[in-house]
């Protein structure tokens, strides 16, 4: 059979910008404390970010929250400017970074559109007292070196190497999912194998009647019907394999009805 | 050219071995100097190494600095020394002699200076560097051909070795000169680097065959480094204003623009330190200097393509990169600087024949141009960093840390290092070619006016 | 002695003008210009049908009307084509003028009357006038500051460029009329009747004195610097108004350098075979091997600059994988117009180049001759890929980002066929008729040449000598 | 060996220095007079004059050939790392090919351009007979703009290329084996 294709649905309507993802994927993937200094320098590791924006004027003021984490794209432009192969895409789909390998150059940095990828800049440090919970599966980076998110691929790895004992890889297993998928107190986040919609998306052919997984089944209804689905920048032509389902807005919708 | 200086072959020795047998204290001063600001950098490049990147002022999403702008910078003022001595060589044009080898050795430091101080420290694990060479060890992972920082290091070396072997080819006959005026170890150590040159017409053929056949394929080498160096820009999508065709001939063209400055700037400095005025003649500067109104001319018209083209689209993330570059301070401040420097104040001095001939005049304009083009590359890339994503939530800001400046500072000593240490060693004026010029120089009497003339064979 | 010239006798072979004059030259030129071959008369005759034909094709045209402007593809491509190659050739004298470059002298003149043919474009240029669409169909524009408000916005295209493209041909007409005065004069004193009361009328009363001379200088060099930069420019506003603003997502700031730059190497290479057919008409001891050999140097870096400018555009958009570049990079190279790419890729860089690094075929009369007739069909086909190309592209499209699908190839109809057959006869009849007037070697130059080229005893050998006056 | 030994030993050198290139040129004259053949005798300037200028053969070389050849193993030296690495590295990148044409043109032009320089400096060295060990007859002057006519003959035809030397006008006359 062919080769997941990971990805992940975000349904904007539904994030309440509570921070749960970041803090999670903070503490699964060993990212050193971002204290008010790295921000002063503008130099924070987040490796899931949630954007704020106002809309509008106060009193009738809306914020607005867009989660943004890699995109995994099949047609990442960050991967064929690494002089040394240190980030690539893996047979599951995953746009996965090679620590040891890494140099340092920040190319791929650049050649992101989406300001997912980040630097080393220091040693990172944790106090003592959060010495011990680190993850022991997730690789703490050592300055001079690019990271950033894998769709916690430490988690995916761990349920496959069930799957050979046995146990077989199951649609939104909380074991598989991401850390943040699984935070996300508002199911904003949708993780699971989409292989065969976002074929079907990229060739023009028909949805399958039965997607694979929930993620794929709510991306097929909204490319379907909703038309809620997007990816972002998709004018870029980096085909993402993380697709965002519009805000429903009714004041905007009645707005526009208005004019 | 139009004055004939008339030396015989002696004085020309005494004059231009200057350098090599007389130690000035100017030299040991400045020397000194220079040692110094370079191990100041030295120092600072040790402390990133142990501190980490973070000493200096990069950031997110200004990922790339001043470290890039100098690359940048002198790869550029690498390409004086093959457009001048390469394309003069094949025109023929007599007043190229005496100008060819400095510009040659200016291309070889720069170079160093910008592979070592300016690409090398840039990266967050330098010691790891030499895995962008195909280099296969235990892993068996090899380079990524499809990347554009592959690509540098193989055009940046391919132009280091052709230009420093074109130097040695032209440097032989001079050296035998040395070694016929020196006694002792020094006489055994010229020897052995004329490797025995004695003058016959074979050699001398082949020095004339040499000079054309090594400019015809080094030229090639020198258009093509710079395209690439640009393409470590223009490939990328993710950076707003860089993914642009033009970027090649654009860096090309601003290269030789701010590289032939340079070479002027060397050439005041010969007269005023080696006072070798009755070589470099106010005509040279006349002719060099129209070539650099010619030169600056094409580039701005790049320049002005490059413009009309991101406004053209008429996309909001490049119109904000436009409006950072023009409007806000401090990008404002440094886009008129440079504009000012890189082309209004010098084109039109040039313009006058006085200002051509005059050495103060020429050192001061074509040192405005460097300021100028360093901080062309400078807004190149900055500002397209700051206003990277279309995610206004990303929008950041950059000030260079005292750590990257003395950093930026040791590639210009360097390279003035090299430049001085060069000319105490090696005879900095090619003196077979000016003595060639010598004899091959004859005037045609038409009437009352005698006009200069060179035999063609 | 006739020694063999080596790499450092830039090919001058010691032979030449040995026992030249001023008087000689002047008489035989004189003596040439007066009687043409003996088909000039027919060639003549010959272009002239063909300009008859041409009108033909462009009634037809006219009679499909100006809205579809897909059939007005090849049209355009024909304008381009002159613009980048005949009036392109006065380029060879100014550049090489400004280098000082003493084996320009011969080949100046020829390549300068190229310049009368830009009456020929302006006739041509009226109708794209109606068929380029207005701004106001909302497609992108080199205008886009134009404020649109102002009446007839929407044609700024049309006016700039039609402006542009008139001062381009007056100012190549006056340099070619300025840097003729000496040989009008010389008309005016060696012949009779009308010839004679031409030449006195065009001649301005030129006598030769110092002050005439160094004004002639001045002005030549001054119209020559005008004329490369207008027609930069030239280039510049039709590259970008007609044709990459009407391909939605064309982005290529380099396209306008590019076909500047092409057009250059179009220019040398019809001043290469205008060269070589009036060697066949009786100038064969003026036009030499050294003409020919340095155009085959020019032909030979041109090639890979060309390589160059392709390869910085392709390879920027190959890299960069966006749908719209995609899309561009298919209708112009991968997609329709496959075919006529790959030939162009041989014709302007793979042939030249590669002919053209070898010494003995470029030290030949033939071997450039062949290289710069395969550059213009090269240049020809080029031009064709890019504006019917553009042309076929509906305008409904012309305000979207991105090129959905690349429209199907363009032939050319019988209208087109006539119409470049028009088209080229009337380049060669325009020249034919400035060659009635002038000479088609410049007296004047050759003569100077004689105070600066001695050839001297040096010791066992002979040696040339040339004078670089400042 | 040995007897390359004895032929070096008994093959001398001698050096006459002129002040002008005319009597120079005399003095060539005379020597092939005297028997003396083309690869005997050859002149040392301190510059480069035009070819022929003392009515020497002009000399052929077959520089030419070095680029061409440099070019060729540069060329193949690109193409074999460029597609050697890919094919024994293949990993997907932006979902590139995996051998992609542009990127390995830029590379195996840089190797060709690479080789044909190197290979060419190695020729003109070559060409040119550098490095050259014994240096023979020489004097320093000739870097001061004398010109140096050597004659490297048999030992017993030395003196008579000395007499005809002189006869001709040389200021001064050193021999190979004697004197720095």
């Amino acid at each position: 059979m062919a080769n997941e294709k990971w990805g992940m649905v975000v349904d904007i309507d539904r994030c309440t910008g509570c921070q749960a993802c970041v803090v999670a994927c903070q503490s699964e993937n060993n990212i050193p404390i971002n204290e008010e200094s790295h921000f002063k320098q503008r130099r924070p590791i987040e490796w899931i970010r949630v954007e704020r924006y106002w809309e509008g004027e106060f009193p009738n003021i809306k914020a607005r929250f867009i989660p943004v984490m890699c995109q995994h794209c099949d047609n990442a432009p960050c991967e064929p400017v690494c002089p040394v192969f240190a980030t690539y895409h893996n047979e599951e789909g995953l746009n996965v970074q090679v620590y040891n390998r890494c140099i340092g150059t920040r190319f791929c940095a650049n050649n992101c559109p989406y300001q997912v990828r980040f630097f080393n800049f220091w040693e990172p440090e944790w106090p003592e007292s959060l010495k011990n919970q680190l993850n022991p599966d997730v690789t703490v980076r050592s300055r001079g070196i690019m990271e950033k998110c894998t769709f916690c691929v430490q988690r995916i790895r761990r349920v496959k190497r069930g799957e050979r004992q046995g146990r077989t890889v199951e649609d939104d297993d909380r074991a598989l999912n991401p850390a943040c998928v699984n935070a996300c107190p508002t199911d904003t986040l949708i993780f699971g194998d989409i292989s065969d919609v976002m074929d079907a998306a990229h060739n023009d052919t028909p949805m399958p009647a039965e997607p694979k997984s929930r993620a794929g089944r709510a991306i097929a209804k909204e490319l379907e019907e909703g038309g809620r689905g997007y990816g972002l920048f998709e004018d870029l032509g980096t085909r993402p394999n993380v697709i965002y389902l519009k805000k429903v807005d009714k004041d905007a919708a009645e707005a526009v009805a208005h004019d | 050219m139009q004055e004939h200086i008339q030396l015989t072959q002696k004085e020309i020795n005494r004059e231009l071995l200057r350098g090599i047998f007389v130690w000035p204290k100017w030299w040991f001063a400045s020397v000194s100097f220079l040692i110094l600001v370079f191990l100041v950098g030295a120092g600072a490049f040790g402390y990133m190494i142990n501190k980490g990147v973070g000493v200096t002022g990069l950031n997110r999403p200004v990922f790339w600095g001043v470290y890039m702008v100098n690359f940048v910078f002198w790869i550029g003022i690498s390409h004086a020394g093959i457009m001048i001595s390469a394309i003069l060589r094949l025109t023929q044009a007599e007043w190229r002699r005496p100008i060819t080898r400095a510009a040659e050795v200016l291309t070889v430091f720069s170079l160093m200076g910008a592979m070592f101080a300016a690409a090398l420290v840039h990266t967050g694990r330098p010691w790891r560097a030499y895995w962008v060479f195909p280099y296969d060890f235990s892993r068996g992972v090899w380079m990524n051909v499809r990347s554009p920082l592959i690509w540098d290091p193989s055009a940046v070396n391919t132009y280091l070795i052709a230009s420093s072997l074109f130097v040695f080819v032209a440097l032989l006959p001079d050296l035998a000169i040395v070694r016929d005026r020196s006694r002792g170890w020094v006489r055994v150590m010229y020897s052995f680097m004329c490797l025995g040159w004695r003058g016959t017409p074979r050699q001398w053929k082949l020095q004339a065959v040499a000079g054309i056949l090594l400019s015809a394929l080094v030229l090639p080498v020198f258009v093509s480094v710079h395209s690439i160096v640009s393409w470590d820009f223009a490939v990328q999508i993710g950076t707003e204003g860089w993914h642009s065709t033009i970027f090649a001939p654009y860096f090309i063209i601003g290269a030789i623009h701010s590289g032939v400055s340079a070479v002027v700037t060397v050439m005041v400095l010969m007269v005023w330190l080696w006072k070798w005025d009755n070589y470099l003649r106010p005509d040279h500067f006349d002719a060099i200097g129209r070539l650099l109104i010619v030169v600056a001319t094409t580039w701005f018209f790049f320049f002005f393509l490059e413009w009309v083209f991101a406004l053209y689209t008429l996309e909001g993330p490049e119109i904000a990169l436009r409006e950072l570059q023009i409007f806000d301070w401090p990008m404002s401040g440094l886009f008129g600087l440079f504009l000012a420097t890189a082309f209004f104040i010098p084109v039109p001095l040039w313009l006058f024949k006085r200002v051509r001939r005059n050495l103060l005049l020429m050192f001061l304009t074509t040192l405005l141009v460097n300021v100028g083009m360093w901080l062309e590359r400078f807004l190149i890339i900055v500002p397209a960093l700051l206003r990277k994503s279309p995610m206004i939530f990303d929008w950041g800001t950059y000030r260079p840390s005292i750590i990257e400046i003395f950093m930026v500072t040791a590639v210009f000593a360097w390279v003035t290092l090299g430049m001085l240490i060069f000319s105490k060693v090696f005879p900095l004026l090619p003196l077979f070619d000016i003595k060639e010029s010598m004899v091959g120089r004859d005037e045609i009497k038409i009437g009352r006016r005698t006009v200069p003339a060179s035999i063609r064979e | 002695m006739q020694q063999k010239p080596s790499l450092m006798t830039n090919g001058a072979s010691h032979a030449e003008h040995a026992l030249a004059t001023p008087a000689s030259i002047t008489s035989d030129l004189l003596e040439k210009h007066a009687t043409p071959a003996s088909a000039f008369r027919w060639v003549a005759l010959l272009c002239t049908v063909l300009v008859v034909l041409g009108v033909v094709g462009v009634v037809l045209r006219m009679s499909d009307g100006v809205s579809d402007k897909t059939v007005w593809g090849y049209y355009a491509a024909l304008f381009v084509f002159i613009l980048s190659t005949a009036q392109a050739a006065p380029m060879v004298a100014i550049a090489t003028r400004l280098a000082k470059g003493h084996w320009r002298r011969p080949i100046s003149r020829i390549a300068e009357m190229f310049t009368a043919v830009g009456v020929l474009n302006l006739l041509l240029f009226i109708p794209l006038l109606w068929v380029l669409p207005s701004l106001e169909d909302g497609r992108r524009s080199l205008w886009f500051f134009g404020n649109r408000d102002i009446p007839g916005y929407g044609y700024a295209p049309h006016l700039w460029a039609t402006l542009a493209l008139l001062f381009l041909v007056i100012g190549g007409i006056a340099m070619l009329w300025v840097s003729c005065l000496p040989d009008l004069a010389a008309i005016r004193d060696h012949s009779t009747g009308r010839r004679q009361r031409i030449a006195r009328r065009m001649a301005r009363g030129w006598q030769g004195t110092t002050r005439q001379w160094e004004m002639l200088d001045r002005r030549v060099g001054i119209l020559g610097a005008y004329y490369f930069m207008m027609l930069v420019f030239v280039h510049f506003l039709i590259s970008v108004d007609f044709a990459i603003a009407l391909v939605p997502g064309w982005i290529d700031a380099l396209f306008p350098a590019t076909q500047a730059f092409t057009s250059l190497q179009g220019g040398a290479a019809t001043v290469l075979l205008t060269m070589i057919v009036l060697r066949k008409a009786g100038y064969r001891e003026y036009i030499e091997l050294d003409q020919f050999w340095s155009l085959g140097k020019l032909l030979m870096a041109m090639s890979l600059l060309w390589f160059w400018f392709w390869f910085s555009s392709f390879n920027i958009l190959w890299y960069g994988r966006k749908p719209n570049e995609q899309a561009v990079l298919d209708l112009f190279i991968t997609g329709p117009y496959f075919w006529m790419f790959i030939t162009t890729f041989m014709l302007n860089f793979v042939v030249p180049f590669f002919l053209m690094i070898w010494n003995p075929i470029r030290k030949s009369i033939w071997g450039p001759t062949l290289v710069a007739s395969g550059v213009l069909i090269g240049t020809l086909l080029d031009r064709v890929r890019i504006y019917v190309a553009a042309f076929s592209i509906p305008g409904e499209d012309a305000a979207a980002h991105l090129l959905e699908q690349s429209p199907e190839t363009v032939t050319p109809e019988l209208a087109d066929i006539l119409i470049w057959a028009g088209g080229l006869g009337g380049v060669v009849l325009v020249f034919m008729l400035v060659a009635r007037l002038v000479p088609v070697i410049s007296i004047w130059e050759q003569t100077e040449l004689l105070l600066y080229k001695v050839h001297k005893k040096f010791h066992r050998t002979e040696v040339l000598v040339l004078g670089k006056p400042e | 060996m040995a007897l390359s030994m004895n032929a070096a030993a008994d093959i001398k050198s001698v050096i006459g220095l002129f002040q002008d290139p005319d009597p120079a040129a005399d003095a060539m004259d005379a020597l092939s007079e005297a028997g003396f053949t083309q690869a005997e005798y050859e002149v040392l300037t301190g510059t480069p004059y035009p070819e022929g200028t003392f009515g020497e053969a002009e000399p052929v070389h077959k520089l030419y050939r070095f680029p061409l050849l440099g070019a060729a193993c540069g060329f193949i030296f690109g193409l074999l790392l460029t597609v050697g690495t890919q094919i024994a590295y293949p990993v997907v990148t932006g979902g590139k090919p995996i051998l992609s044409i542009p990127p390995m043109a830029i590379v195996m032009y840089e190797g060709t351009m690479l080789g044909a320089i190197i290979m060419t400096v190695f020729g003109i060295v070559f060409e040119s007979r550098l490095p050259r060990l014994f240096m023979g007859a020489y004097d320093d002057r000739i870097t001061e703009g004398y010109i140096g006519i050597v004659v490297t003959t048999q030992k017993d035809r030395i003196s008579n290329a000395e007499a005809v030397l002189k006869e001709a006008g040389a200021e001064d006359i050193k021999r190979g084996w004697e004197g720095d």
